[in-house]
């Protein structure tokens, strides 16, 4: 990362995002949570995120929900509304399927629908993730629907201090935003950050600095992106790293900056490739850097079928590094102009 | 204070009823007429409930309702230039014409939400009541909405999770018979949707929303409970929607004698010859007609004569910050 | 046929019981040992319930049920070897090993779709029944949930359009106290879910889930009723989940006197003992729990020799034809 | 259009919808329909596709529903799964939010999760498009979102006879289909197609034959692209235009060629642009087209903002012809190699 802290203290995501969440609390009275199971006398929650904060600030700051999604949602969309600033759980990402009215008609479009009268200062924490073996219903990267639905935001972090930085710029945020987290990357330990530091939305990062070929990704993909730049690097491939933060809207100034600068690029992430984020992320490209462009931008995703139970099957489902690696490589045989 | 209406309160009643429904008829002659060309949803026959439910509340109480909302947006106090303005697509309106007739706001006035979906209302308002328990201001959300949409999901988990809660909120459901074309018995397994308050330890009335004196006291009620903390209320007011599911719609489906008995209950008319009955003068009645004619010229002259927002308007309240990129 | 079991179904019911019951501690140990490595849903206390409701259906009934749907898919005579094979992802379960544990599916045997979504299956359950009545197959679909779902929409909208349809389900609610982390009281607003059944007009039954004889009979009463076309029932089997959510999940939330309570009352040897009551000799029973744990032991065998499936079914039943381009 | 007949008598693409839907019945008792007053009790329907069908095939076939979208689809799941052919309808296309738990965990996914065991031979119909005066919540054009779900397929016709042809195969069909259609363009005339015409699922159409550029298009929009086509050839223009027909998994086949021929590609469609289904299409040309391509490939679509009220403003937001033409010869002023 080239913002952020470099602390000694190493912290996970899963701390990051409880840390976030417990000063943001703190900070303004405003700030709620509501959720499945996030209160203490269910354990604090699935993933724990939430443990500690409905004994620490009250039932009726954390409140634990009946399994009802469009409640949950549209609970949290009047409160914002109302003057709070809700933190909305989804348990699994494959639920917003249930909520999709509740976040698309009306938490996105209130405030324009209302000549900005209102406006929903919300947040929906959401989890997911290829690889725990969960099958078909509880794996899938949605976030491109997101991102076609104006009026929202769409986060996901990378290391335990963007955790943090993200989900607390998010909460302070006047409309709303979904962070989406990964099952996987709960436990993935970073420095620590300072308290105070913050991600804006909207701005990527520079994961690491290359020159002859950029990579694009966001959330886990990020890491995978970053060890197949350190073995390319072997080979004398000089790979820049972009580190999205915000999927959508996208930062295009450092996107299109880097890959002008390098004249190649490739967009890894974990959704199904067809119809993904970096179908638009690609097109922009291409749009604006066209006569740049030393070869097409390649583009790495997950596999065009449900994802599947059996271990073997999930594991061939999501893009290996070797892809990435190889999409990288492709995009370098090109002679260009 | 009492749950009766007093007669003042009952003249209040009735002004915001005559309101309703000359702004209703109003619309409707303006579309017949090509001066207005937008999709308007008739609130014929549902004046007295709103005006006697919105007329138990307090100024600062919040509202959300739907596509058919005139008449819920005029009897909580929403200002008839506005939303003739805002129904006419103008800059003037409440939403400087990006909501329209389905998605009239107005904070000052309490109207927090329209909503074009059938029953999305109801998770929100529980929001809003959320929002005020925790910040213990008083208020209470009254959300507004068709038989029809008792049946949507939404419905039962906020009905849930309002008692869970213990909310401040009422769920006014204006029962007309019709769902868009559908009756109530061919969309509906159950004879009255306040069946359905027990299954959530909720308490329900089902009451006559085309009779003032009895809407007024089931409302008070309800609010007086949500105030003192006792929790949500389902009211089910009986009505019957005079007209077709929109303006110029089919109404075929309706059989005659349904719309014979309609026409023969309107309420408004009976309202009146009831306030006549208890002695309030008729020159009374004729002063709050007039004054509401007046105010109707007014708010559509205001209206017409606006400017449409400008194309940039696009661009406009999408984020509250311009988004990056 | 009478309601009450006699005793050959008895037994029946106990050799269902003792499958699920052994399979489900299996489950539990190979996990533990490492020979597996899954999310695995425990049945453990739910046993009677599934093998008395599974006992009154015919064969070539229909059965949804959903990530805890061990006990009703062995109950509706799914073969343990294919489901241990497709718990285990192998090429020789049910699905081929793309499903696993939370989508098994068997069509032979009638088990027609496994969801992990809450709620999800009640209204795809009105569409087997919709099927059957617009076929007069006089087949019959059960639909199993947990109390936790009856909160979520796709329950009440189901229940309102399966009466309205007099349709051939039977909403068969596993109440066992908790959904995930949450108690009853803390999701549900109401004492019983069949409180909700009135809503709907709908009959709605509450039984004792871990009671064989009452369980049958309700579910009995209930599959005659479908089968006559008198339209479904909402039956609310009162049970307790003596285990976490999932295999080795939290269980600290669940008070102490609870579980203890639920340990005193295992519905498995309550049965076994009333069988014994009711003169069936021990070494009948012993027959019955030695042959079950042949099964098991074969079925298991089977699951961790065969096959992982090859890495090309990724691209096969995305569609019935290859898709174009 | 280069395939379909050539008849002189005229019908609308409601007729089209219905006639495909009268037949479907009539050859076949399993198929059925369901939906929010579809019955002639309720008037035949909004839009009265499935007038007189009730009356004609009995309301056990014919279900008019409450309104409860998550019922409807799963009861027509459900059906399909036990060897029904259920058409839905989605009265308005912002309603599937509330079931798209139903369609992308459940319909989609069946058949490959049961391993092939059970399949969805399920058919949604619904109805949208910006220009009705509907506002914000009533407008969406939400095929993106499909698109991007392995095991959907999604259709929508630019004339009546592939309105009738599509609907057929859809129904036909053994996998679920999302038909959208456009309120505008119900009226529109075009020549009856013969009786048993079906226009194949996942093949595009060459709508008019072209040299200089590729317009992609579909729906009400293939209408403005032959529109400029025309008036481009006036300006010594040919424009090539395809009408994709099946909006996902498009007909890469068709577009590829057709794009290797003329060298340059613009795809309009009515969605938001960001993140629409022209990313993903543009983003195909390029990687397989790269070294072809004498421009980059443009796309016209939405403004990103929900759709305004206000007619001057939901005007403005929609794409026009001179859009079109722009992006036409924005491509064409490229020099290329
Ligand atoms: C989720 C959803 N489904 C369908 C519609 C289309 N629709 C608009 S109004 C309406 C009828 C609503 O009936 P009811 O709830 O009784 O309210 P009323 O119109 O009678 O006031 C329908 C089906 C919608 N707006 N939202
Ligand atoms: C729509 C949806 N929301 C949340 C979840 C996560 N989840 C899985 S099981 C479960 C608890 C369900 O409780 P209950 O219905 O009582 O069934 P039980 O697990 O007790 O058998 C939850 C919340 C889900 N699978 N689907
Ligand atoms: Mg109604
Ligand atoms: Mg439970």
């Amino acid at each position: 990362m080239s913002e952020g802290p470099a602390k000694l203290k190493k912290i996970s995501i899963a701390q990051g995002l409880h840390m976030a969440l417990d000063e943001a609390m703190a900070a303004d009275e405003n700030v709620i949570a509501l959720g499945e199971d996030v209160g203490d006398e269910q354990g604090g929650g699935v993933f724990k995120i939430t443990a500690g904060l409905s004994t620490k600030y009250g039932k009726h700051r954390i409140r634990a929900t009946p399994i009802s999604e469009q409640a949950i949602i549209g609970a949290a969309v009047g409160a914002a509304i109302a003057g709070l600033r809700p933190v909305a759980e989804i348990m699994l990402m494959n639920f917003v399927t249930v909520a999709m009215d509740q976040i698309v008609n009306h938490a996105a479009k209130l405030r324009f629908m209302s000549g900005g009268q209102t406006h929903v200062p919300l947040v929906i924490r959401t989890t997911t993730g290829v690889g725990v073996g969960f099958g078909g219903q509880h794996s899938d990267m949605l976030e491109a629907w997101f991102a076609h639905v104006p009026g929202l935001r769409v986060v996901m972090a990378s290391n335990p201090a963007d955790a943090y930085g993200l989900l607390a710029s998010a909460i302070e945020d006047d409309d709303p935003v979904i962070m989406i987290e990964n099952i996987l990357s709960y436990g993935i330990q970073g420095p620590a950050p300072e308290p105070g530091y913050r991600v804006p939305l909207g701005k990527a990062a520079i994961a690491r600095e290359g020159s002859d070929v950029t990579v694009i990704a966001y959330g886990k993909a990020v890491l995978d992106a970053l060890a197949v730049a350190e073995q390319l690097a072997g080979e004398g491939v000089s790979v820049e790293v972009v580190d999205l933060r915000t999927i959508a809207p996208f930062d295009e100034a450092t996107v299109l900056a880097s890959v002008a600068k390098t004249g190649r690029a490739v967009i890894v992430h974990e959704a199904v490739k067809a119809y993904g984020t970096g179908a638009e992320i690609s097109s922009r490209i291409h749009e604006e850097l066209f006569d740049q462009l030393k070869a097409p931008v390649g583009r790495v995703g997950g596999s065009f079928s449900p994802v599947p139970f059996s271990k073997p099957l999930e594991t061939a489902w999501i893009h290996s590094q070797e892809q990435v690696a190889d999409a990288i490589r492709a995009t370098l045989q090109r002679k260009g102009e | 204070m009492s749950d009766e209406p007093d007669r003042d309160t009952l003249i209040e009643i009735y002004r915001r009823t005559v309101l309703i429904n000359r702004t209703d008829e109003r619309f409707r002659s303006l579309l017949m007429g090509g001066k207005l060309a937008i999709v308007y949803y008739p609130v014929r026959g549902q004046e007295v409930l709103s005006a006697a439910m919105m007329t138990a509340l307090r100024p600062d109480d919040y509202l959300i309702t739907t596509y058919r909302g005139v008449h819920d947006q005029l009897a909580k106090g929403l200002p008839s230039k506005l939303l003739w303005a805002e129904c006419a697509g103008r800059v003037t309106g409440t939403c400087k014409g990006k909501g329209g007739p389905m998605h009239i706001t107005h904070p000052e006035t309490g109207v927090m939400v329209t909503t074009g979906v059938v029953g999305s209302g109801l998770p929100i308002a529980n929001g809003l009541a959320l929002a005020s328990q925790n910040k213990g201001d008083g208020r209470v959300t009254v959300v507004c909405f068709g038989d029809g949409a008792a049946n949507i999901g939404a419905f039962h988990e906020a009905m849930n999770m309002a008692q869970l809660w213990k909310l401040p909120v009422i769920f006014l459901c204006q029962n007309n018979l019709y769902g868009e074309h559908t009756a109530f018995a061919a969309h509906t397994a159950t004879a009255s949707i306040v069946d359905r308050a027990q299954g959530y330890g909720m308490k329900g009335v089902k009451t006559d929303g085309n009779d003032p004196v009895a809407m007024y006291r089931t409302a008070r009620q309800a609010v007086d409970r949500a105030r003192a903390g006792e929790g949500p209320t389902l009211i089910e007011a009986m009505t019957f929607r005079m007209l077709g599911h929109l303006f110029g719609a089919d109404f075929s489906y309706v059989p005659a004698e349904l719309t014979a008995k309609g026409i023969a209950e309107d309420p408004v008319p009976r309202f009146r010859q009831q306030l006549l009955d208890m002695q309030v003068p008729e020159a009374d009645l004729v002063a709050i007609e007039t004054k509401v004619e007046t105010e109707i010229d007014e708010a559509v002259e205001f209206a017409l004569a606006s400017d449409f927002p400008d194309a940039s308007e696009i661009g406009i309240d999408v984020y509250g910050v311009e988004r990056a990129a």
